[in-house]
Formats: C-alpha cells, sequence, structure tokens
C-alpha cells in the first residue's frame, strides 16, 4: 500500500510557505482544533477548511493547497481569527496563500473571486480610487461579451434601482473619481511591488 | 487582637481544600505543630462540592469524612476559618503571618441544632452548589461542614432577622457583636494551597454561557447530578426543568487557548468522560452524550476509564471544538455549529443541554500571594525562592484530586525540611 | 461643547453617486449637529479594500494606506484619522499595526513612499466614525441633539464582520456586541433582539459568488423580520448595499417578499437630529424606508 | 477491673429534653446500665458542662465515660477526654432527628432513646482504655530501595528532615535511568527547551549527606519485622549480607521500558534505525560526548528526518501490549525532537499522535516545539519497513483522513513504562514456578503473604484510593515513581517526596505505638488468646495488610505495627478469640444483649443495623439532618468495617429475638471503597455462609441482609430502612423471642 502513496511530510513546502506566504510563519502553530472551519460563513462551499489547509500544508501538499479554490472562497468577515485558540491570523494567511498561488499562476483558473480581486485592484490603482461601475460591468463581462450581456441583464434591476437611487452615475464610464497625483500613487506601488518580488523571490 | 501560641517551628497551611487539609493533616501526624487558615466558614474546599471523583466513581466526601477524622483526633493541629492570610513577612524559618478574620456571627456554643435557620427568613444565593440555588441567611454551609457550625451572613447581622435568629438560639451561639479581628501568627514555614476557581464562562463569548439557558458549566453538571445538590440529583435542564438526556459535553472551554487560558487544565477530559456516566446512569439506553475535543486527555491509568466509555453505545466521540453554540428560540436547544476535523464533516447539532468541560485557574494567582513568591505564565505558584513558602495542590499546577494530594503531601515534607532547619539553628 | 476635529477619510463608496453616498450625505449632516468637523485627507486614496489581497499582495496594500497615512500626517497633524466604511477603516488599521510592529515593514514602506516624494512618520490613529460617536460624545452627548424621537420604529442593529472583528468597537463583544441597539435605543427607537447580528453577508464575495451570499443575506433579512423589525441599521457601507440592493434578486430567484429597508446608523441620527429626507440620504435608498421618511417629514 | 469507675452523662440539649423523657434515661443508666454515676445536663457540650465531666474524672476518679447526646461525629473536640474509655449514644441525629416530632412518634421514640443508652452502658462496661503497642518500635531510620531519581530524592527529603537514611541500589553507581539521558523536560517556567537532568548533582549530594548510607550493587536478601523494627538483610557485592535495621522502607525500583523487539511491525528489534526513547537518550549522550551531531545507528549517516511515533505498544486495548498511557512520552518526544531542532532546524521532525497529551503547562511546551518547527500529525502508523537506509512509515493521516508515508532516517516508537515491582503475591506460587521468567522479589519480604508489596493493576503498586495516594496495603512500605504508576520526572521527584514523608509518619507512628492511617492515633491493637485458637488461619490469611505471620508452632503471630485495627481478622475469627481493648466481641454483643426486647405481639420488631462507620454511619447522620426519617424499630450499632463482623454477633441477635439484622458497608468489587480494601467482601461473603445457620434455626434467610452504602446515600439509606422493616413485617416477628 505506502508503496504507491506519495512520498510527503517533507517540510520544504512548509517552509516555503513561511518565508513567502504573508503570516506564513503562523501555519506551524495551528494544532488542528477545526474552530476556524466551524466558523466560516462559506465553511460549506469550499473543500479545504483552513485548519486542513494548514494540515496539508505540513504534508507537503504543494499543488493542491496553491490549486485549491478554499483560500477564494474568504470573506474577510475575521470569524476565525477572533476565535482561534492559538491566535493565529487565519484570514491573513489565507489571503496570503491566494495570492501567493496568483503569483505563481497556481490557483484555479476562472475562479471567479480571483478574477473579481484582480478586477478590483486594477480599478482601484488606475485612478487611485475604485470606480464601482466600470468594477461592475468588467465583472459582468469578464468570461466575454455573450456572458456579460446576460448577467448585465440579470442585474439591471439592481443597477436600476442605484441609479434611481443616485447611488451609480453612468458618467463614471467616461472619467469618473480619481485622485490628483495619479503618477505618484503608481510608482509607490510600483516600487512596493518590486520590493515584494525581490523579498518574496518571485521572478515574473 | 487575640495573640496565638505559634513558633517558628509551627507550620502555617493556607486553604481547606483537599490539598490544604491534606498537607496539615500529614505534618500533624509528623508531630509538627500546624494552623490551618481557611477563606471560607468550612473546610472541604471544592472537592466537597463534586458529585463523585473519576475514574472509579466513588464519593469525594467519603475521603473528606476520613479526613476529619483524623483531624478532630488530632492535638498537633489548630484550624481558624472564615480567616485570610493578608501579609507574610520575614523569610524561610521565620515569618510572621497577618490574618484577617471575618465574623461569623456565631460562636463554638453553636451545636448545629438549625433552630436560628428556622427563625429567619431571607435567603442568599447558595455558593455551594454553584448558585444554582438559594439557602438561608443563617446557614450550616453543608452536611458535612467542619467546623459543624452555623454561620450567619452579614447581610442580616445587622438586621431585625439577625435579632430573631439570635432569640431562636437556646445556647447563646449568635453573637452580632462579633466583628473582624486581625491576628499575627509567628511560623516557620508556610504550605500555600488556595486551590482553583472554574474559569468565568461568559468570556467564551461563541458559546454563550448566560445567554442561553441550557449552556451550564462542568462544576455546575456535579451538583445537578448529586443527590445533595438543587435537583435532588436529578439531571434537568435549567430553561424548563425537563430531563437533560442529550448532552453535549464541551472540551477545552477556556484551556488550551490563548484567548483564555493558557493550559491544559488537566482534569476536564476525564471529569467528561466521567459526567457522561452520570448521565448514563439517570437515564441509562436513552442517554445521549457527546463529546467535542481536541485531544483527549486520560492520562497513565486513566486510559482504561476513556477505554471503557468509548465502549458505552451512549457515547459519541467528536474531534472539533465547537466553533459556535446558536439557540432554538422554540425549543431552547443549544444548537452545536463545526467541523468534525478527522474525515472533515459540517455539524450543526441539537442538544437539551450543553456542559462546558470549564478550565482552572488559580484562586490567587502569584501576584496575588501577599508574599514574594514565584508564578508561571498562568499564574500558577511555584513558591518563594528560599523554599519558606512551598505552593501545594492546583496552587502550584492544575492537577487532579489524587495528584493534588500527592503535591500537598511532597509540599508538607518541604515545610517540614524548613522548620526542621529553623528549629535546629535555634537549638545549636 | 468644544470643536472636535478628524482627519476624514470616506472611501471610495463613500463618494458623491458612489454606492454610499447616502452615507457621506447623513454623516455629514449628522457631524453638523454634533459639532464635529472632518476635514477630508487631501487626496486620499482607495484602502485595497478585503479584496485588494488577490493581486495587490501585502507591501502594496500597506503603501496604498501609508501613502494615506503620510497625506494625513502632513497636511492635518495630530488629527486621528475617521473612516466611515468598515473596510477602509479594517484595511488601514490592519496596515498600521503591522507597520508598528515590523520596523522591517515599515521601512520598505517608506521605501516605497519614497517614490512619490512620501513619508510616514507612524504617528496616525486610526479610527472609525462609531468609536468617534461612543467615546468621544458618549451616547448622552448623541442624545443632546435629537429633536424627534424614534419611539414606535423597530430596528434590527446590523453589525456585521468588520466593525466588529478582529479589532470591534472596545467594550463590545464579537458574538453580541450591542452598540447599534444602544444607539437606537438612545434615539427613542426600539432595537430588537435577532440571531444573525454578527453574520457575514459575503462582502467582497457578492459580486463574485452571488449565490451563495445571497442565501446569507436572505438569513439576515428574514432574521430580521421574524423578530419583528422594520428596519435594519447599520455601520458598514457593503453590509449595507449587499443586504439592501441584493433582495429584490432574491426575492426573484426564490419567491420570497423581501422588502427591508437598510439604513446607516448616521441616517437616523440625522433623522432624530430634524435633518430632512435629502440631509439623511433617505433618498438614497433602493428600498425605501417609509415610515422613517414619514418622521424625517414631519 | 478494680480501678474502673463508670459515669453517664444525658444531655437534654438541642431538643432531646422536648421529645424524650431524659430523666428516664438517667434512671435506665443508673438501674439497667449499672453506672456509677449519672448525670444531666441541659447543655452538656458547653464548657460548664464539659468542666463536669472533666472534675468528675479528676475528683471522682471516672474512668469510663458514656455521653448520652448527639452523634459521635458531632462535637468532638467538646468531648475529647484522654485516657478515659468513651461512648456516645446518639439520642440527636439516631433518635429525635430520624423520628417525627409527633405525639403518636413519642413512646417508640423514647423506646429507641432508651436502649441508645442501655446499650452505651453495655459496651462501656466492655471497653478498656487502650494502652497502646507494646511492641514499639524504635528505629526511625528509612531504607529507601533504587538509588534513581525516585529514591535519591526520597533519601535527601528525608534527609533534609533529620532522619537517617539508607539507600540500596541494584546497580553499581548511584543514578538510575534517568543518568543515561541527555536533558529532560523542565519541572518549571519556561517550559520552552530541554534542560538538564540534575541526575549528577543528586547523586552528588545523595552521596556526601551525612545522614545518607549508601549500598551500590546490593538487593534485599530478606525484610523481616514491621514498622519501626524492620530488619532488613541486605546482600552487597561479593555476596556477602548486612544486617540493617530501619523503621520504615520506600521503594523506589523505578521502571523498565516495553520490549522494543515486541513490536516487530513498528522495526522493533529488528531494524536498526528503529529504537525507543532510551535508545534515542542513548544516541543524544553519545552524539554530545562526542561533540557531534546524532547520527544514523546503521550506517553512521546523517539524520535528515526523523519520525516520533506515539502510544507505540500502549493504549492497546486488543490485549497484545500495554493497555495503559506512561503519561510522559509525549512531551518526551516533543523534547526528543528539540534536540534535533535546536542541533539543525533543517532536520524534519514529525511527532505522529492519536492524542496529544501535553498537560498542564506541558501546553507551554507542545507551543514551543511548534515553534521550532516540529510538525504534529494526528496519525495512525501501520508499519515501519526498511528501504536501504532509510524507514518508510505507513500511517493513516486522521486528519486528511488518507494512507499516507513518510520517509525517515530514524524512528523513534515511544513505548511504555513497565514496573519493575517484584512478585506478583496474587499469583499463586506455583503458578510464578511455572512461569517462563521467573519473576524475582525486590523487597523479599518475610511475610505470611508474600515477598513483594500487593499490586494494584498492571503491575504497578499504586494506591487504590484517590484521596490517598500513599495507602498502602505493607504498612510502613511505600511506593515511589513509576514503580508506583507511570509518571514523568517531575512527578517522580514530588511523589518521592511525599513518599518519604509517610515512611517518617510510619516510624513516628510506630515509635508511639500507634495505628498508621486511616485509623491515625488509635492506640488499641489485636490481642488473641492462643489457648483457644484452632490455628485455621483464616486471620493470617483474611488480613488485608498482611499483618499477621504464623510462629513455629503455627499459631498466629501479631505484628501490631503493621496492622490497621480494622478487625477483620476479629470478624474471621471462628473461635472468636481475637479482640481490641475497646473493641471486641463482647463490645458489640453486649450492646446487641443488651436492648429492652419486646415480646411477639407487640408488633415492635427491632432491627439490627450493623453501619460501616465510615460511610453508612455519616450517611446515616446526613439522612437524620437533612430530615429524613426512618423506622424506630431500628437500633443502629457502628462497627469499625464491616470485615469485623463476627457471625456470632448475628447468631446471638437472632437467638435474643431480633427480627433482622441490616448490615451496611461500603462499595465491594473492583472499584471496592471499602477503607480496609476487603472489609465488605469478607462480609458479604461470611454473610452467604449464613442462609444455612438461619435454616437450621428455622428463620428467614432475609432476617439477614447486607447492603452497600455510600457516604452520599442520604436519601437511600432511609429507604433501604423502611423497606426492609417492611419486609420483616411482612415476614411476621422472630419466632425466636422470649427464648433468650
Amino acid at each position: 500500500m505506502s508503496a504507491q502513496v506519495p512520498e510527503r511530510y517533507r517540510n520544504d513546502f512548509l517552509r516555503e510557505v513561511e518565508e513567502r506566504v504573508e503570516e506564513g510563519r503562523w501555519v506551524k502553530m495551528c494544532m488542528q482544533c477545526g474552530v476556524c472551519a466551524g466558523s466560516c460563513p462559506f465553511g460549506p462551499h469550499w473543500e479545504h477548511s483552513p485548519q486542513k489547509i494548514f494540515m496539508m500544508i505540513r504534508a507537503g501538499k504543494r499543488a493542491e493547497v496553491l490549486g485549491s479554490d478554499s483560500m477564494w472562497m474568504c470573506t474577510s468577515c475575521y470569524n476565525c481569527i477572533v476565535r482561534c485558540p492559538r491566535k493565529l491570523p487565519i484570514t491573513h494567511i489565507m489571503h496570503g496563500l491566494a495570492n501567493y498561488a496568483h503569483r505563481l499562476g497556481l490557483a484555479p483558473k476562472g475562479q471567479p473571486t480571483r478574477e473579481f480581486a484582480r478586477l478590483f485592484w486594477d480599478n482601484c490603482i488606475k485612478q487611485g480610487r475604485a470606480n464601482e461601475l466600470k468594477l461592475t460591468l468588467g465583472l459582468y463581462f469578464k468570461d466575454g461579451l455573450a456572458a456579460g450581456i446576460k448577467t448585465a441583464l440579470a442585474m439591471k434591476g439592481i443597477g436600476l434601482g442605484m441609479f434611481k437611487a443616485k447611488r451609480i452615475n453612468p458618467m463614471e464610464l467616461f472619467g469618473g473619481h480619481r485622485i490628483k497625483d495619479v503618477k505618484g500613487l503608481h510608482a509607490i506601488i510600483a516600487k512596493a511591488r518590486e520590493i515584494e518580488d525581490r523579498r518574496k523571490g518571485y521572478t515574473s | 487582637m487575640t495573640a496565638r501560641v505559634a513558633t517558628n517551628e509551627s507550620i502555617l497551611v493556607v486553604g481547606g481544600g483537599i490539598s490544604g487539609m491534606t498537607a496539615a493533616l500529614e505534618a500533624a501526624e509528623c508531630g509538627r505543630q500546624v494552623i490551618l487558615a481557611e477563606k471560607t466558614p468550612t473546610l472541604g474546599g471544592r472537592t466537597a462540592l463534586l458529585y463523585r471523583y473519576f475514574p472509579k466513581m466513588c464519593h469525594p466526601v467519603c475521603g473528606l469524612e476520613i479526613n476529619l477524622r483524623r483531624l478532630k483526633a488530632n492535638r498537633n493541629l489548630r484550624i481558624l476559618t472564615m480567616a485570610e492570610v493578608v501579609r507574610i513577612e520575614g523569610a524561610r524559618g521565620d515569618y510572621t503571618a497577618t490574618l484577617r478574620i471575618a465574623p461569623r456571627y456565631v460562636n463554638e456554643n453553636c451545636t448545629a441544632c438549625g433552630a436560628c435557620a428556622e427563625a429567619v427568613a431571607s435567603t442568599i444565593p447558595n455558593p455551594y452548589n454553584y448558585g444554582l440555588d438559594r439557602m438561608k441567611a443563617a446557614y450550616l454551609p453543608h452536611a458535612m461542614a467542619y467546623p459543624q457550625r452555623y454561620v450567619l451572613d452579614p447581610s442580616i447581622a445587622g438586621t431585625e432577622e439577625g435579632q430573631q435568629a439570635r432569640a431562636a438560639c437556646r445556647y447563646g451561639a449568635i453573637d452580632l457583636d462579633m466583628k473582624e479581628e486581625t491576628i499575627a501568627l509567628k511560623v516557620g514555614a508556610v504550605v500555600w494551597a488556595t486551590g482553583w476557581k472554574p474559569y468565568d464562562a461568559a468570556k467564551i463569548q461563541p458559546y454563550g454561557y448566560g445567554r442561553y439557558a441550557n449552556v451550564i458549566t462542568s462544576v455546575e453538571f456535579e451538583r445537578l447530578a448529586d443527590p445533595r445538590g438543587p435537583t435532588g440529583g436529578a439531571i434537568l435542564r435549567p430553561s424548563d426543568g425537563k430531563p437533560a438526556k442529550n448532552v453535549a459535553f464541551i472540551q477545552c472551554a477556556g484551556s488550551r487557548d490563548e484567548n483564555h487560558l493558557r493550559h491544559c487544565s488537566r482534569i476536564c477530559c476525564m471529569a467528561s468522560l466521567k459526567q457522561t456516566q452520570y448521565l448514563r446512569e439517570a437515564y441509562g439506553e436513552d442517554a445521549r452524550s457527546t463529546i467535542y475535543y481536541i485531544d483527549i486527555r486520560a492520562i497513565d491509568r486513566f486510559e482504561d476509564f476513556y477505554q471503557k466509555v468509548q465502549h458505552d453505545a451512549t457515547v459519541r466521540f467528536v474531534k472539533s471544538k465547537v466553533a459556535r453554540i446558536a439557540e432554538d428560540e422554540k425549543t431552547r436547544n443549544p444548537i452545536l455549529h463545526g467541523v468534525d476535523t478527522e474525515g472533515y464533516h459540517h455539524y450543526a447539532t441539537s442538544h437539551d443541554l450543553v456542559v462546558l468541560a470549564i478550565g482552572m485557574e488559580p484562586e490567587v494567582t502569584g501576584a496575588q500571594v501577599p508574599a514574594e513568591v514565584i508564578e508561571d505564565s498562568s499564574g500558577f505558584i511555584e513558591g518563594a525562592a528560599d523554599g519558606g513558602i512551598v505552593a501545594a495542590g492546583v496552587a502550584a499546577a492544575p492537577l487532579d484530586v489524587n495528584r493534588a494530594v500527592q503535591s500537598a503531601t511532597a509540599a508538607s515534607l518541604r515545610a517540614i525540611a524548613v522548620v526542621h532547619r529553623a528549629a535546629a539553628t535555634e537549638n545549636a | 461643547m468644544a470643536k472636535k476635529e478628524y482627519a476624514f477619510y470616506p472611501g471610495c463608496s463613500s463618494q458623491l453617486k458612489a454606492s454610499a453616498s447616502n452615507y457621506l450625505v447623513s454623516v455629514n449632516a449628522m457631524c453638523r449637529k454634533l459639532d464635529i468637523k472632518m476635514t477630508e485627507i487631501p487626496d486620499w486614496n482607495c484602502c485595497g479594500a478585503s479584496i485588494g489581497y488577490g493581486e495587490g499582495g501585502e507591501l502594496p496594500r500597506h503603501a496604498l494606506n501609508a501613502r494615506n497615512f503620510a497625506l494625513s500626517e502632513q497636511h492635518l497633524p495630530g488629527r486621528d484619522i475617521v473612516a466611515t466604511c468598515a473596510a477602509c477603516w479594517l484595511g488601514a488599521r490592519e496596515t498600521k499595526e503591522r507597520l508598528d510592529a515590523s520596523s522591517e515593514l515599515m521601512k520598505e514602506t517608506n521605501e516605497a513612499l519614497a517614490a512619490a516624494g512620501l513619508h510616514y512618520k507612524g504617528e496616525v490613529e486610526i479610527r472609525h466614525m462609531v468609536e468617534v460617536l461612543i467615546e468621544d460624545i458618549g451616547y448622552d452627548g448623541l442624545k443632546a441633539p435629537a429633536v424627534k424621537s424614534l419611539e414606535g420604529l423597530k430596528f434590527a442593529g446590523y453589525v456585521g464582520c468588520q466593525t466588529n472583528r478582529p479589532f470591534g468597537i472596545a467594550g463590545e463583544s464579537f458574538e453580541n456586541p450591542m452598540y447599534l441597539d444602544k444607539l437606537v435605543e438612545t434615539l427613542g427607537g426600539e432595537a430588537v433582539p435577532y440571531d444573525q447580528k454578527v453574520t457575514c453577508c459575503g462582502g467582497a464575495l457578492a459580486f463574485s459568488e452571488p449565490e451563495k451570499s445571497q442565501k446569507q443575506i436572505r438569513d439576515i433579512v428574514e432574521s430580521a423580520y421574524d423578530h419583528g423589525a422594520e428596519m435594519i441599521v447599520t455601520p458598514c457601507p457593503l453590509c449595507q448595499a449587499n443586504v439592501e440592493v441584493y433582495q429584490s434578486e432574491i426575492n426573484k430567484k426564490q419567491g420570497t417578499k423581501l422588502n427591508m429597508p437598510v439604513l446607516y446608523y448616521s441616517q437616523l441620527m440625522t433623522v432624530a437630529y430634524g435633518g430632512n429626507m435629502k440631509d439623511s440620504g433617505l433618498d438614497g435608498q433602493v428600498i425605501r424606508a417609509a415610515k422613517l421618511e414619514k418622521l424625517a417629514g414631519k | 477491673m478494680a480501678d474502673m469507675k463508670t459515669a453517664a452523662y444525658v444531655c437534654s440539649g438541642c431538643g432531646i429534653g422536648d421529645r424524650i423523657d431524659a430523666k428516664q434515661l438517667e434512671r435506665i443508666a443508673q438501674k439497667e446500665g449499672k453506672m456509677q454515676l449519672v448525670r444531666g445536663h441541659e447543655f452538656l457540650c458547653s464548657a460548664e458542662g464539659v468542666a463536669l465531666i472533666r472534675e468528675d474524672i479528676a475528683k471522682e476518679g471516672v474512668t469510663h465515660v458514656a455521653i448520652a447526646a448527639c452523634s459521635r461525629r458531632a462535637k468532638t473536640d467538646a468531648f475529647a477526654f484522654e485516657g478515659v474509655a468513651i461512648t456516645r449514644a446518639n439520642l440527636r441525629e439516631g433518635v429525635i432527628w430520624s423520628q417525627p416530632d409527633t405525639e403518636d412518634a413519642r413512646e417508640l421514640t423514647q423506646d429507641m432513646a432508651d436502649d441508645y443508652v442501655r446499650m452505651a452502658c453495655a459496651e462501656l462496661k466492655r471497653m478498656k482504655v487502650p494502652a497502646g503497642n507494646p511492641d514499639r518500635g524504635t528505629s526511625k531510620r528509612i531504607l529507601v530501595v533504587g538509588g534513581g531519581l525516585s529514591g535519591m530524592t526520597a533519601a535527601l527529603a528525608a534527609a533534609g528532615a533529620g532522619y537517617d537514611v539508607v539507600i540500596v541500589e541494584k546497580q553499581a553507581a548511584l543514578g538510575g535511568r534517568a543518568a543515561q539521558w541527555h536533558r529532560r523536560i523542565p519541572y518549571r517556567n519556561p517550559y520552552d527547551a530541554p534542560v538538564e537532568t540534575g541526575i549528577a548533582e543528586l547523586v552528588a549530594a545523595a552521596g556526601a549527606h551525612p545522614r545518607i548510607k549508601v549500598h551500590v550493587n546490593a538487593t534485599l536478601a530478606q525484610t523481616k519485622g514491621a514498622p519501626g523494627r524492620f530488619s532488613v538483610s541486605v546482600c552487597v557485592e561479593g555476596g556477602d549480607r548486612v544486617t540493617e535495621e530501619v523503621g520504615a522502607i520506600v521503594q523506589a525500583t523505578g521502571f523498565t521500558p516495553y520490549d522494543i523487539a515486541r513490536l516487530p511491525e513498528l522495526g522493533g528489534g529488528t531494524n536498526p534505525n528503529v529504537v525507543d526513547q532510551a535508545g534515542l537518550e542513548r544516541l543524544a549522550l553519545e552524539a554530545a560526548a562526542k561533540g557531534e551531531p546524532i547520527r544514523r545507528p546503521s550506517d553512521g549517516g546523517e539524520v535528515k528526518r526523523v519520525v516520533f511515533l506515539q502510544c507505540a505498544g500502549q493504549r492497546d486495548d486488543s490485549g497484545a501490549h500495554l493497555p495503559y498511557c506512561s503519561g510522559h512520552c509525549c512531551l518526551t518526544s516533543i523534547k526528543q525532537a528539540m534536540y534535533f531542532k535546536d542541533a539543525s532546524p533543517s532536520i524534519d521532525t514529525v511527532v505522529m499522535y492519536t492524542d496529544l497529551r501535553t498537560p498542564g503547562l506541558g501546553e507551554d511546551f507542545y507551543r514551543a516545539g511548534q515553534a521550532r518547527g516540529i510538525l504534529f500529525t494526528k496519525g495512525r502508523a501501520s508499519s515501519v519497513t526498511a528501504d536501504g537506509a532509510l524507514c518508510k512509515v505507513a500511517f493513516r493521516d486522521l486528519i486528511l483522513d488518507e494512507d499516507a508515508a513518510i520517509d525517515a532516517d530514524l524512528v523513534v516508537l515511544a513505548t511504555g513504562m513497565v514496573a519493575n515491582s517484584g512478585v506478583n503475591i496474587d499469583i499463586p506460587e506455583e503458578e510464578r514456578q511455572k512461569m517462563e521468567v521467573k519473576p524475582v522479589s525486590v523487597l523479599n519480604l518475610a511475610y505470611r503473604q508474600g515477598p513483594d508489596m500487593p499490586q494494584l493493576k498492571y503491575g504497578f503498586t499504586d494506591s487504590h484510593f484517590i484521596c490517598f495516594p500513599y495507602e498502602t496495603r505493607r504498612t510502613g512500605i511505600y511506593a515511589a515513581g513509576p514503580v508506583r504508576r507511570p509518571m514523568d520526572m517531575a512527578q517522580a521527584a514530588e511523589d518521592a517526596t511525599g513518599a518519604a514523608l509517610k515512611a517518617i509518619q510510619a516510624v513516628e507512628n510506630a515509635g508511639l505505638g500507634r495505628a498508621a492511617h486511616p485509623r491515625v492515633g488509635d492506640l488499641s491493637f489485636p490481642t488473641a488468646r492462643l489457648e483457644g485458637c484452632t490455628q485455621c488461619k483464616r486471620c493470617t490469611v483474611e488480613c488485608p495488610f498482611g499483618a499477621i505471620d504464623e510462629d513455629e508452632k503455627r499459631y498466629p503471630l501479631f505484628n501490631e505495627s503493621r496492622c490497621r485495627r480494622c478487625g477483620t481478622c476479629m470478624g474471621a475469627c471462628p473461635v472468636r478469640v481475637i479482640s481490641f481493648e475497646n473493641y471486641s466481641v463482647d463490645t458489640v454483643g453486649n450492646q446487641i444483649k443488651a436492648i429492652d426486647m419486646p415480646d411477639e405481639f407487640s408488633e415492635k420488631p427491632r432491627i439490627l443495623v450493623l453501619a460501616c462507620e465510615n460511610d453508612a454511619y455519616p450517611a446515616l447522620d446526613m439522612a437524620a439532618m437533612s430530615g429524613a426519617m426512618y423506622s424506630a424499630f431500628v437500633r443502629v450499632i457502628p462497627v469499625r468495617c464491616l470485615g469485623s463482623v463476627n457471625t456470632i454477633w448475628i447468631t446471638d441477635a437472632l437467638n435474643g429475638g431480633w427480627d433482622g439484622v441490616m448490615l451496611m458497608g461500603c462499595k465491594k468489587g473492583d472499584d471496592y471503597q471499602c477503607h480496609f480494601v476487603k472489609g465488605s467482601e469478607m462480609a458479604a461473603y461470611r454473610m452467604s455462609k449464613t442462609d444455612d445457620t438461619l435454616k437450621q434455626m428455622g428463620l428467614e434467610t432475609e432476617r439477614v441482609a447486607t447492603y452497600e452504602v455510600a457516604i452520599t446515600d442520604v436519601a437511600r439509606v432511609s429507604q433501604l430502612i423502611n423497606e426492609y422493616v417492611a419486609k420483616i413485617q411482612e415476614i411476621g416477628m422472630s419466632p425466636m423471642k422470649g427464648f433468650a
């Protein structure tokens, strides 16, 4: 039996996570109580609970962990953090793992939250402030025009409501909110990214 | 200020629970002079409030009876109840301890006939049932109380009721003019055995203790199961007095938790395993116990008991720290939410009653001891650096009764060694 | 009472014509009545929100917030930064704590800021508007300007996640925070107890995982109904938007008849302080709060 | 007895006077009880009442005092008079509090009180003031068997309190097992790293202490005597014998690791790279000595990965291996993993467990291990197979719920502790002879009941009692350390100190001729009229404490300071030649005969209750305190232990016209609660034999009944009585009345 079972439980991946993932050094402190798993609002929807992800990291299941969509199910509700008896910053570790998997291109393709996260970031960096309309439409059209129109139509009720309530503005599509020193912001972000890539050894 | 005969060859034992009684008795039975100071009106401590011990399912008061007999027979032992040690000055072999003695309003004449209680109407929450019921404001703490003497609660001491109680006593035992007194004792060594208290369960927010009537602690469950308890031993749930047959036991309630108690309280797993058997005795095959745990810590011989309970069809084990408890508003049933980490399954399980296996914290932390002592990261006490003050029992570490007594016996000899040397140097 | 002055960080959603514009409107009205002076941080930028991590990673996210800190230190020295958006507050406060904790991170962050000629000294305090109200003004102070009572109106105080965890409001419990209830009662209204007070609405995932989020939202709204609430009140723009705007969607998909107004505490206060419909941004509701509008109209 | 002067004092306080005609009691004490001095008092426990008694003792020369007042458990401080025989008639708890306060109950209540006074007087007249054991030990030296951590700690603790100590160590030097360990788990804060074992310091201290004498390469050839007067023949190097006179013994003979070779499926005994925890300590010591890292045993290769398998051959309910948990192993494995992590963080260490057991502040040590990067996996190993120099550990990952495998350079099996407790005396001699490995005795006790301490479970000589961990069935001999119970070094040190105290207590008690726990201070002791003895050996066999040997003429030979005064021998003796000064066949028998027995037609049955004074009697008291009422037809006599109940009392009672006899004792069986181990069991056995006697007398077997009553059976005990009385009334009055 043991022959065909993949040989694992090296600490290599754990070390990789400690060095490269935000708050990754905490992973080893988990005692597998499972309180995080039970505390997550999207718990029923994903495959691996945080505690299980931590165990998988210890078990060296690199591909499974980085390819998992569980981290992308985090709604940032912080229930896990406040309940963890070992005070692990679980939400941040999950975010960190997601980002790490994303940067390595190992995160699940087309994972909606992953797509949204990228859209959002680009959107808010572009002009320094989030442009909700572009963001929304961007999300609808992420799977192509046809799908986009479908979704947009499906959601038009909401859009209309928001419009009536003066809480979205079609004019946003042209220009919209922006900060003055967009150039400076872009320089800051570029620099920050450069430093982080250096520190975490990203080759991208 | 009553002067009392005590020398630097005497040992002061602080705390009259099983550890303190043991430390005091063992030293006294070695021929040493011992003063035992207890803060409450009776000896016995928390073990007197337990229904049974694991793993034998025997009765704590059985051992208490023996210890009380040893104590009644021993002339080397002096007992001070309602006495709190407020200051300890000096060094090993030569201490002066200051004790504040609260008024009992009842003197030696008391025959425990109970006439005063009959004369008094007002009641107070009963600490000997963890406040689950009330008792008369003139009371004998419990049937095994020692000294077997009534107490008048300060709340009625100065009142008309106090007068009525006094009038009812045919033996002039009630003395409403009793005042708090302060005494000083010279002693050579101190055994600090102030024991533990249950962690405040209300602080464990996700479990809703205090918000949900049917979430109680393991110490309260002991009282429910005890024939001498508020329900006469019937395991009924607080919300509606209905039989609690389907009970969840949640381990590490406060323990092993950086947000609460950093240490493992050691006894809780065994306590819950024991309590599943109370349920079985009460409801037979209809009993349903579920233990939610991280690791079952049934250490050394206790493993037998764990295996026995594992083979009990009425008991289920779920390896999971319960995430939160909600309450079904109609049935008042607590609903436990979490994930079974073995194989990973979500659950939302309804129970009649939830028992939190509540953690132990020091009744008095090292920092609170009125003397220089060393404490650990949880406030448990090591003792004085010079060894003149020795901690015993759960004041020193979270221990079960058997190990607390072992610890107290050892502490007793350490104290004896201190006074022995003190004597040697004096006679030299 | 002396004028209280703060550096205001409204956040992207609380801009005119943005999803929480009504929040901004009512906050401004509320602050006027409470004699609170809010000065926007000049040229403030997005906090990265709770979804920024995916692409933004660690340092860029902190750099975003640090830029706001630096600007605040520079232009509004000595003033606490006050956010009205839960996510902005949380994001900013997280950055502050991390930078305080790690000189390494602080160094790197300033290295990045230097690219735009900025520097963060590490002196700002980050607070949420709710903290300002409770800690700096106090419930009595909040009652003082009230000219109308919310008597007879039943609210479900929906605290949600991010003003509550992981930092929370001092003295409150994660599982059953009471500050919204106290606020409602302070204004004469009735706060109904219900069991979804701190349930997550799905947050940013309302966009990417609509079905899952809408299940959460349905639970929240239905529980509010079950416990007799007429309106939901919340301190968080994302909670407000999600819980309000998706009700129609849920009705459509699941045949429910949800129509529960979702308001900001600031709107309740503005109305109680005598503000009209416009001041209190009630015209900005997708689901109109008829009873409150009536009171505002009086 | 010439100088015997009896006095009875009747208290009318606590409502006794209101409910009972106290004057009548005084008359009974005088006329029927034949008390030489009788006084009544309305508040006997008051300073004045007590002074009255003291004065009579001083001035009137009263030697025997009967106090008719409250229970013998109450007002003990007041009614404590040295040097006089005392009996108590329980009129308060025993009569007025257990009987309804109604007019029509008055007569029966009075009857009860009358009888209790008669019984007290009858008992008193047969009592003697115990003089204490004449054969007192004089030695206060303490023998410690075993020179390991526990033994040395016990020795130093006793010496530190001023007692001389002899250590007998089998090995060539002090130190024991822990001396072969590299580091130990910390005893105190901070619990974050392995620390020096401190054994070298202990060895030096023990070797240098003026009060401590050490025999190495030595064993016990024979241990004779009793507390205070043990004579121990020590077999020292070269086979010479030295005799040591000691007063008490601490047995600290430690443990042996469970044989790793019994775990071949885990590579135990077959794979050089699979070691037990002791084996790893050895490797660590050797490596430290060379100043090198720990290397792979098989080929000296570099160790990159180590796997620790917890509960190896432990916590096994299949019967193949040890059923118990050894307690220390989880922390020990964490400590050992730290050896590697502290040497090089790049070494992978995996601890595989099912329940990680790091109690108390051990949780800090667990966290410290995790912080170092030790990897913890909840899993169950199925096999360890050699793969070249590597070990392949196949296991079930219980969290990930899948089969998995780890390659390791070194596998450490956390095997359990096996107690070095000598011979299991519960196995008959002939059986022992048949064993392939003949057990070797540690103590070689010259005791009738066998050469070593009785074992409690799994070979450990632990106490059976939760409240009394040092309770021993061989008075004056105390087990300490892992021979008593599986334990780590911190607990062993604690345990040894406690055992030393008990040893000190034993020599002090023996010196004063007093009993040891639980009847501490009791000066009475058993004596036998050997001329009447039939050498039936029951007493020597049934004594729970092995106190009775046989002399060369095969008569019982009592070793008083081994005796715990339970009276089991007295209960066992068919010819009733064994008695105590203040507790004998007569003191109880006379009470049984003393009551005023109503005639057959009175419809007033009499039920004798013989209640264990430790649990049943307090339960009766508390029942009365709680207002529970029970039948006025019972008369309760407290006994030291049901084991002391001699069947003659039963037959006397039945012959005397008693309608029934209830025996109330403690729980028997595996979880027995009898403070004298076998008392309640012996009683049950003996009573099972009374059926024939009853039949011969033409009586129903129901007329004798035995019950287990716990001290908490406050509500139940009165029910039991009432049900039994109802049953007897149903059966009808005893036909034996009037024949007495």
